[in-house]
């Protein structure tokens, strides 16, 4: 029985897998490989440019260090979020992961213009800044504005998938550690963080992803000065409609991601060697 | 909890204030009197909920955004849920690998993905936009179904199942009657999550329209590429509300941390 | 008769034929009909390995399963009528007791009326018929226990398979468990398979006990047939024979802490069996009696003692009754710690 | 699912904009006067020709309204049919410099580069680019992206007014290099420039006058200059698509486009500037381009050098980053 | 001297003021330095909570602790140096033997090389220094238990608490981890409260046993004192005092089922004490012994019986001996299952 068990397991697999790769892996992988008006040798000569272009080797530059500060700053917002609400009381836990998953549902054209309101030279900020006489601040159109922007988008993410971890652990880790003498710093960076680090490498693959390849707020809140990979795919696509070159963009993308995919998973692997 | 975990309660009071900043203000901008997009609004009024509602366009494509919505959260659900439950119960060779490859969708731009099943299916096997659409949608939702309902079928007993397999029912009344009860809660947030991202995609849907089809998102962007007035901050107010509403109802029937959590 | 169960040479490994374990190892076995038989042996010996196959959890890698006389090394399980007891319990969590225990009448598709009589019966039998709209969670341990046991008795199964059900539960609850697990047995005659570690549970239920060591059988039978005699050295530790001494004259022999008489030196003696002078190590209070380690020689003996005037350092003398001292067929190795 | 000879509908890929008041004027009286169906698919410039040249083989689109310089991209890749006069009789009333030069669809709107200004903060209304490149903005300004119609313009309006004419890109770049780092911001969409000025976060900036018309008619402090010397525009032209599956209602289409009277509707309701003589230009179109918007050539209006435009595209995308956009 | 734990009037209610419930009521407690005392009582008396209390992870609602003679009722636990040994064990799942075992002398900023040489001590007190590098799921069931012993004890703290650490373990383990925890405590002389609800464990470790129910305190002092005189009914069923006959001339009694004395009706006769003539009704077989369980009248008596002669419907006189009977302060309710 627990071979026609196995087969029938592998059996419901077959069916997303298919899709996965009839209608993901399959047409991506043509599109990359050869797409309008190109062939392998084309996209191949164009990512052998986008490598070598000293112009744009600091996009990909920009892209790595918008993405990184974004899963950095998701990850020192979010955890803590993740665990205070993972250890409230039930009844509030509920509500404020409620709270949490709410700007997902925001439209993110109409998020990001929020920022802009908030960010530009007369913006929110920047008119409470001159209340307190401390002048005028203009934080759009920088690579600080893109990373706020893809932090506000992308935190609950970063929430979801660290509280999964935390609301598993053992409570009585922390008294554990508490009771051999560990104050509540010490027993969140030794105990919880590390053992939650599973969960927290999963939420920093998926922000690193999505802050790879969002492109709507890096465009409206960065302009054009802080072009990053998806904005340069974007003007490839739709502006110069050179879709080698394009491609060439989106393998570079793919294999970041990929990458750091890989290197989270790594991580994981090593920081739980637990039951 | 305040009191004893300052640093940790300030940074998670940063955390709150900069996700929901944006709503604050998206309401602000909503309910405007003005004619621009500013803020704080200048008086308050429904004239900008009044005019979303007459747009046609906006009307016409949030028919099909839910259709698409609909069909690729259960087509995702239909396809990930099985696999999920191979993943997690069936003993599967090389179960991180062929994991990971269904994490792959989220990792590829849309933008790319859109432009492939354009190219490869609308013009190559001649499927419709909303056929086009649908897929694509499912496929970008796939990742979702497998990944937050494995993460509950992981935590539920698998003796469970062996339990309904000794008291004499099949596979197949087991799946139904105890696997799938069993792991409902992370259906239920599988597909909040995943409806939620159908309904507000752009990148893949942008290339993936026909001839009276495009998704609601899309229109949306559209619209702010002409002219730029606070209907699609009112637009984005009633959609908000409606997944409010649905969140809520969720957290009313189930509790969100139960859905996410343990 | 036919036996309810038989396993003919049954092995079951795991993790490839080369480099795998044998978990099971050639198990020849029979249940009788309406008996209350244990599996008895230490963690890991292959006890829930062997009652998996007999459910059909898992397949034998050699041998054959007969249920009723029938081979059914192949059927799945919810072909083979067999009612199982988990040590988590395994109850549904989304549905009510009633639902719970009418499972797996409405997998045999039986009438609703029929379904619900027979589970309102089966609860009522383990005196929970209160609490039948009730979820899972909203019950004790042993409360949930029970639900297990009426779940799995409504089928009116061929075979009952009960898996460590009374680890979970403390003391006290246990033995009142105990009973009430023999009184649904016998009530409905239900032919039972227990697995357990704990050699009292295994004295006070089976009608047969099986002692089980990595994967193998080491003896088997009535529990008054068994606890007297042992077969060898790792079936008597199991059992609770803590002293091996050196008798003069003899081959290995082993005999009980309470069968082992305690006196100070100097009195008593001519009594029939060996004697050994020794000092005592160490004293512990069990209430009704205290537990006295004695040093004599290179011996270590344990007594059970009614009194408490025993203090560490006092010499002693231990008896060791003739006809107490059983003799081993072998000096195989101790059971050994986890 | 593909339309073969269906002489009965009349896919029109057109811009995402104002789509409703474009069935309202031009579509449902096409539809009463032909009995043909008007279905339409919107979207960007971009977008819309990537689906055709994706589709060329079996095309399912008639007619595309697109922008000069995505037309000429199109025509390249051999998308669009060239228009035979006595298929469009209408092409023989129009302003001539809206006939394609190579008898492919004709313009049938045109939109004018200026200065778009703010009232209040700019005191001496601009009048020629030396306002952004020879002085400093009070009030700062901002510049189109490449990635925009208006970018490619200001490069070719610039080579014209400090260089040899429209084709000395290098001169154009040069002198955008000069301000670039100093604009705030390059804007990717016209609203994102009205909003700029609108909130007051820039002064001054290049851009097309129907940009303006909006804030003009709601009388927004934000004015539109027509600059001395550098006049570039760009049109909107209608092509027909090579293959297209209903090529004679796709005519009937063009040349109704170009009707007079619709023509006049098309530039009451949706502010665009019509090419026929005949057709009425309202006073706000005036107002704000004043000349030009009647007569846009006679006032030293071109489209520019749209084929170096389109042979260049990607480098000078990168160019501009490189040296503009820093 | 002063005690190292002193409880005064301490009290805790769970969810609100009102409607709440009381799970440990006006408690009066004092543990002697260099004592074992053992917090002994059913599931839901409030033994952890009492144990949470003293170790700070909770707060009382009402009432004083303290610890060294000092207020510390609102200290927190990280600053009561206090070693817990948890049931579930509760090690670090990510960090090796050693660092869980050196992670409470880390936390005082002691020296790494002090740190690594007290873990490695106190590793080599459990028999564990040679696995030092492993992990914590690499370790088996006493193994663990071992580990968390040590890395409690590594800190050296002034008291030792133990939420049941042993009844995680089977039966074998249980008692060899028992004698374990003693030398330990013996070697150590560390003052330990370990909580549990198995009266063997508290009769076998404990100078003081604190016998609970509901939240209050029933009974306390030397098991040697404890166990032949339970102060009421409640403690009385609790140690195993099975029997309540109604013996004719006295207020309530109690008397365990080994000093219950069985024979043949006829036989025997004439001892001092109450005799009663019953039916068998029971008999569990439980190897050395027999539990006898007779109807007389209306009681109900269960006596151990070292042979294995009587059946059930046998008539047979018992007799109940008048040194053995306790005498009860009250009748109260009997503990009741859970
Ligand atoms: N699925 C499996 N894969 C590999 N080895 C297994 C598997 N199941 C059991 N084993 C091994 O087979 C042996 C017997 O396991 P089994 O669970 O039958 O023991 P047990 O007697 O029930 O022990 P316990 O008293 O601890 O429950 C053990 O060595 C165990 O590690
Ligand atoms: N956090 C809590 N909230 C509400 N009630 C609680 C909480 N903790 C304990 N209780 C209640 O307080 C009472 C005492 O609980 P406690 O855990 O101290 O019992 P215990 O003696 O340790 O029992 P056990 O032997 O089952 O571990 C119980 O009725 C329990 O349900
Ligand atoms: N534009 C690419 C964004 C990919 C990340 N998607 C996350 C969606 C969250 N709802
Ligand atoms: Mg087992
Ligand atoms: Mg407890």
């Amino acid at each position: 029985m627990d071979v026609t068990r196995r087969v029938t397991m592998r059996v419901l697999l077959l069916p997303g897998l298919a899709v996965l790769l009839f209608a993901f892996l399959y047409p991506v992988a043509l599109t990359l490989a050869a797409p309008p008006d190109g062939d392998p040798a084309t996209v191949a000569r164009e990512t052998g440019t986008l490598l070598s272009d000293p112009h744009l080797l600091p996009v990909i530059a920009r892209s790595i260090r918008v993405a990184v500060m974004t899963t950095l700053i998701c990850l020192l917002l979010g955890f803590p979020t993740a665990y205070l609400v993972s250890r409230a009381p039930a009844r509030w836990s509920g509500k404020l992961l409620a709270l949490a998953i709410f700007p997902l549902m925001l439209n993110t054209v109409v998020r990001t213009y929020g920022w802009i309101a908030v960010l530009g030279g007369n913006g929110v900020l920047s008119t409470a800044s001159q209340a307190l006489g401390l002048g005028r601040v203009q934080l759009l159109y920088t690579e600080t504005a893109i990373v706020l922007g893809l932090v506000q988008l992308f935190l609950p993410l970063m929430i979801l998938s660290s509280y999964s971890s935390l609301s598993q652990q053992d409570p009585r880790l922390e008294d554990a550690a508490r009771g051999l003498g560990a104050g509540p710093g010490r027993v969140f960076r030794q105990v919880v963080f590390p053992l939650a680090l599973p969960g927290a490498l999963v939420g920093c693959t998926l922000v690193f992803a999505g802050s790879i390849t969002a492109f709507t707020t890096p465009q409206l809140l960065g302009g054009s000065r802080e072009r990053i990979l998806s904005t340069l795919l974007y003007s490839r696509v739709n502006v110069s409609l050179d879709w080698p070159s394009a491609s060439a963009v989106a393998l570079v993308m793919t294999v970041l991601v990929l990458a750091v995919a890989a290197l989270s998973g790594r991580l994981s692997k090593r920081g739980s060697t637990t039951s | 909890m305040i009191l004893r975990r300052p640093l940790l309660s300030l940074l998670s009071a940063i955390a709150f204030t900069v996700m929901l900043g944006p709503v604050v203000i998206l309401l602000g901008v909503a309910f405007t009197a003005g004619s621009t997009l500013t803020f704080p609004p200048e008086g308050l009024s429904l004239r900008w909920f009044a005019a979303a509602v007459e747009y046609r366009p906006f009307i016409d494509t949030l028919g099909t955004s839910l259709v698409v919505a609909v069909a690729s959260t259960l087509a995702a659900l239909v396809l990930g849920v099985p696999a999920t439950l191979a993943l997690q119960r069936g003993a599967v060779p090389g179960r991180a690998v062929v994991e990971n490859l269904f994490m792959t969708p989220i990792i590829v731009p849309e933008l790319v993905l859109g432009l492939a099943l354009f190219q490869q299916f609308m013009v190559g096997l001649h499927i419709t936009a909303l056929g086009t659409l649908i897929i694509g949608h499912t496929v970008l939702l796939l990742p979702y179904a497998v990944r937050v309902v494995g993460a509950s079928l992981a935590l539920a007993d698998p003796k469970l199942e062996e339990a309904a397999r000794g008291l004499g029912a099949g596979p197949v009344r087991t799946f139904f009657t105890v696997t799938l009860p069993v792991m409902r809660p992370g259906i239920i947030s599988a597909t909040i999550l995943a409806f939620i991202t159908s309904l507000n995609n752009v990148p893949l849907s942008l290339l993936l329209t026909g001839p009276g089809v495009a998704t609601l998102p899309v229109e949306m962007l559209n619209y702010v590429q002409s002219s730029f007035d606070p209907v699609v901050a009112a637009v984005s107010v009633i959609l908000l509300a409606l997944s409010v509403g649905v969140a809520l109802l969720t957290e009313r029937l189930v509790g969100f941390n139960k859905v996410f959590g343990r | 008769m036919t036996p309810v169960v038989r396993l003919d040479g049954v092995g079951r490994r795991f993790g490839g034929a080369k480099n795998g374990v044998a978990a099971v190892d050639g198990l020849d076995l029979t249940v009788e009909r309406g008996s209350f038989t244990t599996l008895l042996g230490p963690s890991g010996c292959g006890k829930t390995t062997t009652l998996r196959m007999i459910a059909g959890f898992i397949r034998p890698t050699s041998g054959r399963i007969l249920l009723e006389g029938e081979d059914a090394t192949s059927t799945p399980p919810e072909r083979r009528n067999i009612g199982m007891v988990f040590q988590s319990y395994a109850l549904f969590p989304h549905m009510s007791l009633t639902d719970n225990v009418g499972f797996g009448l409405r997998a045999r598709r039986l009438p609703s009326a029929e379904v619900r009589r027979r589970a309102g019966e089966a609860l009522e039998l383990v005196g929970l018929s209160h609490a039948a709209d009730r979820k899972p969670a909203e019950l004790s341990g042993g409360q949930q226990q029970r639900v297990a046991l009426a779940r799995a008795v409504a089928i009116e199964p061929s075979v009952l398979l009960l898996d460590e059900p009374l680890s979970n539960l403390d003391a006290r609850l246990r033995v009142q468990m105990r009973r009430e697990l023999l009184r649904v047995q016998r009530e409905t005659g239900v032919t039972a398979v227990l697995v357990t570690h704990d050699q009292d549970e295994a004295l006070q239920l089976s009608d047969t006990m099986v002692i089980l060591n990595s994967g193998r059988l080491e003896q088997q039978g009535d529990p008054r047939a068994v606890f007297p005699a042992p077969a060898n050295r790792f079936v008597a530790e199991f059992l609770g024979y803590d002293n091996f001494p050196d008798v003069p004259g003899m081959g290995p022999v082993t005999i009980r802490p309470e069968h082992v008489v305690l006196s100070a030196v100097g009195t008593g003696g001519g009594a029939d069996g060996a004697e050994l002078d020794g000092t005592v190590t160490d004293v512990t209070y069990q209430g009704s009696h205290c537990l006295v380690g004695v040093t004599a020689g290179s011996d270590r003996v344990t007594c059970v003692h009614p009194g408490d005037e025993f203090r560490p350092g006092d010499a002693v003398r231990v008896l060791l009754p003739r006809h107490r001292l059983v003799e081993l067929a072998d000096g195989a190795a101790p059971a050994g710690a986890r | 699912p593909t339309r073969e000879n269906d002489t009965d509908t009349l896919v029109v890929s057109t811009f995402a904009f104002a789509t409703e008041e474009f069935m309202q004027v031009i579509g449902e009286p096409f539809e009463e006067a032909t009995g043909i169906e008007v279905v339409l698919d919107t979207g960007n410039n971009a977008t819309r020709l990537t689906k055709l040249r994706i589709n060329k083989e079996r095309p399912d689109t008639d007619v595309v309204l697109i922008s000069d310089y995505y037309a000429q991209i199109g025509k390249e890749m051999e998308l669009f049919e060239k228009v035979h006069p006595t298929a469009v009789p209408a092409m023989a009333e129009i302003a001539p410099w809206a006939v394609d030069p190579d008898g492919y669809g004709p313009a049938y709107t045109f939109q004018l580069l200026g200065l778009m200004y703010r009232t209040d903060t700019v005191r001496q209304p601009p009048d020629s680019w030396d306002d952004l490149y020879e002085s400093e903005v009070p009030g700062g300004f901002a510049l189109p992206d490449i990635s925009v119609s208006a970018g490619p313009m200001l490069v070719q309006a610039t080579a014209e007014a400090y260089g040899t004419g429209p084709a000395d890109v290098d001169t154009g770049f040069e002198r955008l290099a000069g301000i670039g780092p100093e604009a705030l911001q390059f804007y990717t969409r016209s609203t994102e420039l009205t909003s700029l000025l609108e909130r007051g976060e820039v002064a001054m900036a290049p851009g097309l006058d129907n940009f303006a018309m909006n804030a003009v008619e709601s009388g927004q402090p934000i004015g539109f200059a027509v600059p001395d010397e550098g006049r570039v525009m760009t049109a909107n032209t209608a092509q027909i698509v090579a293959g297209a599956p209903n090529r004679e209602g796709a005519q009937e289409f063009v040349d109704f486009l170009l009707d007079p009277e619709v023509q006049s509707e098309v530039a009451e309701v949706i502010y665009d500037k019509p090419v026929h003589p005949d057709a009425e230009v309202t006073d706000l179109m005036t107002d704000v381009a004043g000349e030009s918007a009647l007569d846009p050539a006679g006032t030293g209006y071109h489209q520019g050098d749209l084929e170096l435009i389109a042979a260049e595209r990607t480098a000078w995308l990168d160019r501009f980053v490189e040296e503009v956009a820093r």
